[in-house]
């Protein structure tokens, strides 16, 4: 019985719409997902200098409490299959951040046998950060970016209340 | 101790079964019967003299016509180090493990396993260790054939380049 | 005539309400989409081994019952506490001291009983 | 019960998996699982030239590149027979100590983080950041660095940059004694660590350990000192050695004290590169298409996870034709299975830091 997708067109939700993202975007609490080389910058991004947790980003150790999953690093073949089974458990909305050039497109790793080219292909990624590995502010402007594309989410109208990050099954 | 002279001294004691001394630049070395592996490894760690009390590095190095198996020993209380290698076939290569001399060739053996494919008889458990366990092949010898896919996920990243071009035409 | 019993009242509504407000926003806002892999039990990124309906071992539940019983003569010892200054102005001081240092020294007998049989000690090392 | 103490978990520094068959706490056997992150760098270096290889290496350690910089730099040189010249080996000292300084920092304030002290690990990434400010002036990446060349360093100190690292070591000091005092003597820390994973001395060299967890075994063995390369011998500094104050000999305690110390000894030898570094050259005329002769070497490098074994065999070509790498992680995992037998599950978490095993160098 929840009001997601169920208001008429008519109804003009974009004040409600944006609280709701607003709420949802001063909150976003990354899973700790560190892989490779860029897991030591998510550790420096979240530590006392370049600090995300002045936009509200805390890590969470697990994915049941994570709305956001920092893929940092690079992602093997072996880790693919792992990768999808995390993105499956976390709770809906979640979002994904596609932290370095090896996330995004496998990077100088595209040589090699056992590493997969890129998490897209793996699960569907909001933001891709560049880099090798990409500096703490880098990546702050990476969730910054995020945190805009979630103020432009609609929930409560019918048709275009896409809540595009609530997956089929 | 030089090395030479440690050659030397397997060379009398064990005969024919130590094959081939060679004063390869930089590093000289040792071939050995690969039968016979297990008592000369013995006798280097129990020979006063010598008493080489640790396995510093175990590779195989994949020669197109036949696998070697290289040992470096070393001696922490005399304060040197030895060569020895093994030559094997390409087919099905195997050789006796030097678990049982020193713990420390369990988790080498098992890679040189996973990645060329030698097996070590009387290990206590080859299985995989840097592949995922359904991998085909032994990604380290030079005629592999990296797959197309695994388990659904595809390992070629088609260059961007090419859909630029496409999108132009 | 009832309005001493006012602020309870009030006190539960806040409490209840604010319950109930922040359970049913989240019915009503949050997506729900369960579907079998994401109900899959969350053990690290691998496919859940084994069972969990396991049976733990008795010592956890000797630990559990020590804990209920302070936690109950504590429960006990708080509204004593609220009344106690009551009693010193109406002159029982002697008498209210007492009867609550032998509640508390009939538990201390216990928990030195409890404490000679071992059963106090975590147990750190288990017998192949 | 078994547990999965899995690929993506806050403790197991990067991504390992434990199987756990634990009864109640107290763990029968942890079954290590590596491999999730193995990018098959010993393939590549088949496919890139020996120059190519470089930017490679940083990723083999990335927590400490110069060494494994360094240790395939050598390995070229000690193939084709090249010369570095002083002021190169001087760079590539202070760079490599550096990194040291940084890689126990960090393996320090993730040990307390994992044992359940917060504040330590921000105090260390606070150090950290301001070194990698540092070594960005010097090559311009904070973590892969890509700074050495087959044949000395890519570039040389800028200008004002030694001050400023001298500074900061005037700096360093004073922090790390309050940093060692802040956690290291803390009765939690010292109950979590003491006789902990303790690994005797037969042990430690049978399972071929290197490095701090061999010296907190009690044996005095650093490659600077024994095996000496590069400028290391014009600089005096002590090994620390284990001395089981806390526990038995070999313990958890013993291994977390070896980083700490080892820290002092890396600023001693900073402050002595720094001030005795010549002028010069700092890399030595290598061609383009590098060609080493046939043959092949194995050369052992001190990294801050002990020693680094580059076997390099090069058939005359520009491409390597075999290259491996025996890092102390991967030995250091090898004995994780034996220890943990009998130890508390929360146990498992303090030997994995004390070992400072990192995924990478386990999995290359």
């Amino acid at each position: 019985m929840s009001l997601l997708n169920t208001l008429p067109d008519y109804v003009l939700t974009t004040k409600t719409d944006e609280l709701l993202n607003w709420m949802r975007k001063s909150s976003v609490w990354y899973m700790l997902f560190g892989l490779a080389c860029c897991a030591i910058e998510l550790m420096h991004t979240g530590g006392p200098r370049a600090d995300i947790d002045r936009f509200g980003a805390s890590p969470r150790a697990s994915a049941r409490q994570s709305d956001l999953m920092i893929v940092a690093g690079t992602l093997t073949l072996k880790m693919a299959l792992r990768t999808r089974l995390l993105y499956d458990q976390m709770p809906e909305p979640r979002y994904v951040i596609s932290m370095g050039s090896c996330a995004s497109c496998g990077g100088l790793f595209q040589l090699a046998y056992s590493v997969c080219d890129g998490v897209d292909k793996i699960v569907p990624v909001d933001v891709y950060v560049p880099g090798c590995p990409p500096r703490p502010e880098a990546l702050t402007e990476g969730l910054l970016k995020l945190q805009e594309k979630m103020m432009t989410e609609r929930w409560l109208t019918k048709s275009n209340g896409n809540g595009a990050h609530v997956t089929a099954a | 101790m030089e090395p030479l002279a440690i050659y030397q001294r397997i060379k009398e004691r064990f005969g024919d079964r130590a094959l081939e001394i060679s004063d390869g630049k930089p590093d000289p070395f040792c071939v050995i019967d690969p039968a016979a592996i297990v008592e000369v490894a013995t006798a280097l760690r129990d020979d006063p003299e010598i008493s080489m009390d640790c396995l510093s590095n175990e590779s195989g190095v994949d020669y197109r016509d036949r696998i070697e198996v290289v040992y470096h020993f070393f001696s922490y209380r005399l304060r040197h180090g030895a060569v020895l290698k093994v030559r094997l076939p390409r087919e099905n290569p195997s050789v006796h493990t030097l678990e049982d001399v020193w713990k420390s060739a369990n988790w080498m053996e098992r890679e040189i396993f996973d990645l060329l494919g030698v097996t070590f008889e009387g290990h206590s458990d080859l299985r995989r260790i840097l592949m995922p366990e359904d991998w085909v092949g032994h990604p380290l010898r030079k005629d592999f054939v990296e797959p197309l896919e695994y388990h659904g996920i595809s390992t070629v990243r088609e260059s961007p380049i090419i859909r630029l071009d496409s999108k132009k035409k | 005539m009832y309005l001493h019993f006012g602020v309870p009242l009030a006190l539960s509504v806040v409490g209840i309400g604010l319950i109930v407000a922040m359970f049913g926003l989240q019915k009503l806002l949050s997506p729900n989409n369960p579907y079998q892999r994401k109900i899959m039990p969350y053990e690290c990124g691998e496919p859940p081994t084994g069972r969990a309906w396991i049976n733990f071992n008795v010592r956890f539940y000797l630990i559990a019952l020590i804990f209920v019983v302070f936690e109950v003569e504590v429960a006990f010892v708080y509204p004593i506490a609220t009344v106690y200054l009551d009693w010193v102005r109406s002159g029982q001081r002697l008498f209210a001291l007492t009867e609550i240092l032998i509640f508390l020294l009939i538990l201390f007998v216990g928990l030195i009983y409890v404490w000679v049989k071992h059963d106090l000690e975590w147990v750190k090392k288990v017998p192949e | 019960m078994t547990l999965n103490m899995g690929p993506q978990h806050p403790s197991t520094h990067g991504v390992l998996r434990f199987v756990v068959r634990a009864d109640g706490e107290v763990m029968r056997e942890a079954v290590p699982d590596v491999g999730y992150l193995h990018r098959s760098i010993e393939k590549i270096a088949e496919k890139v030239g020996y120059h190519g290889f470089m930017p490679y290496t940083d990723r083999v350690d990335y927590v400490c590149a110069m060494f494994t910089n360094q240790g395939w730099g050598m390995a070229s040189e000690k193939l084709a027979g090249i010369e570095v010249p002083r002021r190169g080996e001087f760079c590539r000292v202070i760079a490599a100590e550096f990194n040291r300084l940084a890689s126990h920092l960090l393996s320090a304030g993730t040990m307390a983080m994992d044992i359940g002290a917060m504040t330590p690990f921000t105090h260390a990434l606070r150090e950290r950041e301001m070194i990698n400010d540092l070594i960005e002036e010097l090559c311009g990446a904070r973590l892969t660095f890509n700074y050495m060349r087959i044949g000395g360093v890519a570039w040389d100190l800028p200008p004002g940059w030694r001050e400023k690292a001298l500074a900061y070591l005037d700096h360093f000091d004073p922090i790390l004694e309050e940093f060692n005092s802040l956690i290291s003597y803390n009765k939690i820390y010292i109950e979590r660590l003491a006789n902990v994973g303790v690994i005797t001395p037969e042990e430690a060299i049978n399972y071929n350990l290197v490095g701090p967890n061999l010296r907190a075994s009690g044996i005095k063995w650093d490659i600077r000192k024994d095996i000496p390369y590069s400028v290391y011998p014009e600089f005096d500094f002590e090994i620390p050695v284990g001395s089981g104050e806390w526990g038995k000999l070999g313990d958890s305690m013993d291994r977390y004290m070896m980083r700490i110390r080892e820290m002092h000894q890396s600023s001693r030898i900073l402050r002595q590169a720094l001030t005795k570094i010549p002028s010069g050259p700092v890399l030595a005329k290598v061609a383009r298409n590098f060609k080493p002769p046939r043959g092949e070497c194995q050369i052992r490098v001190e990294s801050a996870r002990g020693d680094m074994g580059w076997y390099v065999v090069s058939d005359g070509t520009g491409y390597p034709w075999r290259v491996h790498v025996r890092t102390g992680s991967f030995a250091a995992m090898g004995i994780i299975q034996k220890l943990s037998r009998g130890l508390m599950i929360a146990d498992l978490v303090t030997l994995i830091a004390s070992l400072d095993v990192i995924a990478p160098e386990i999995d290359r």
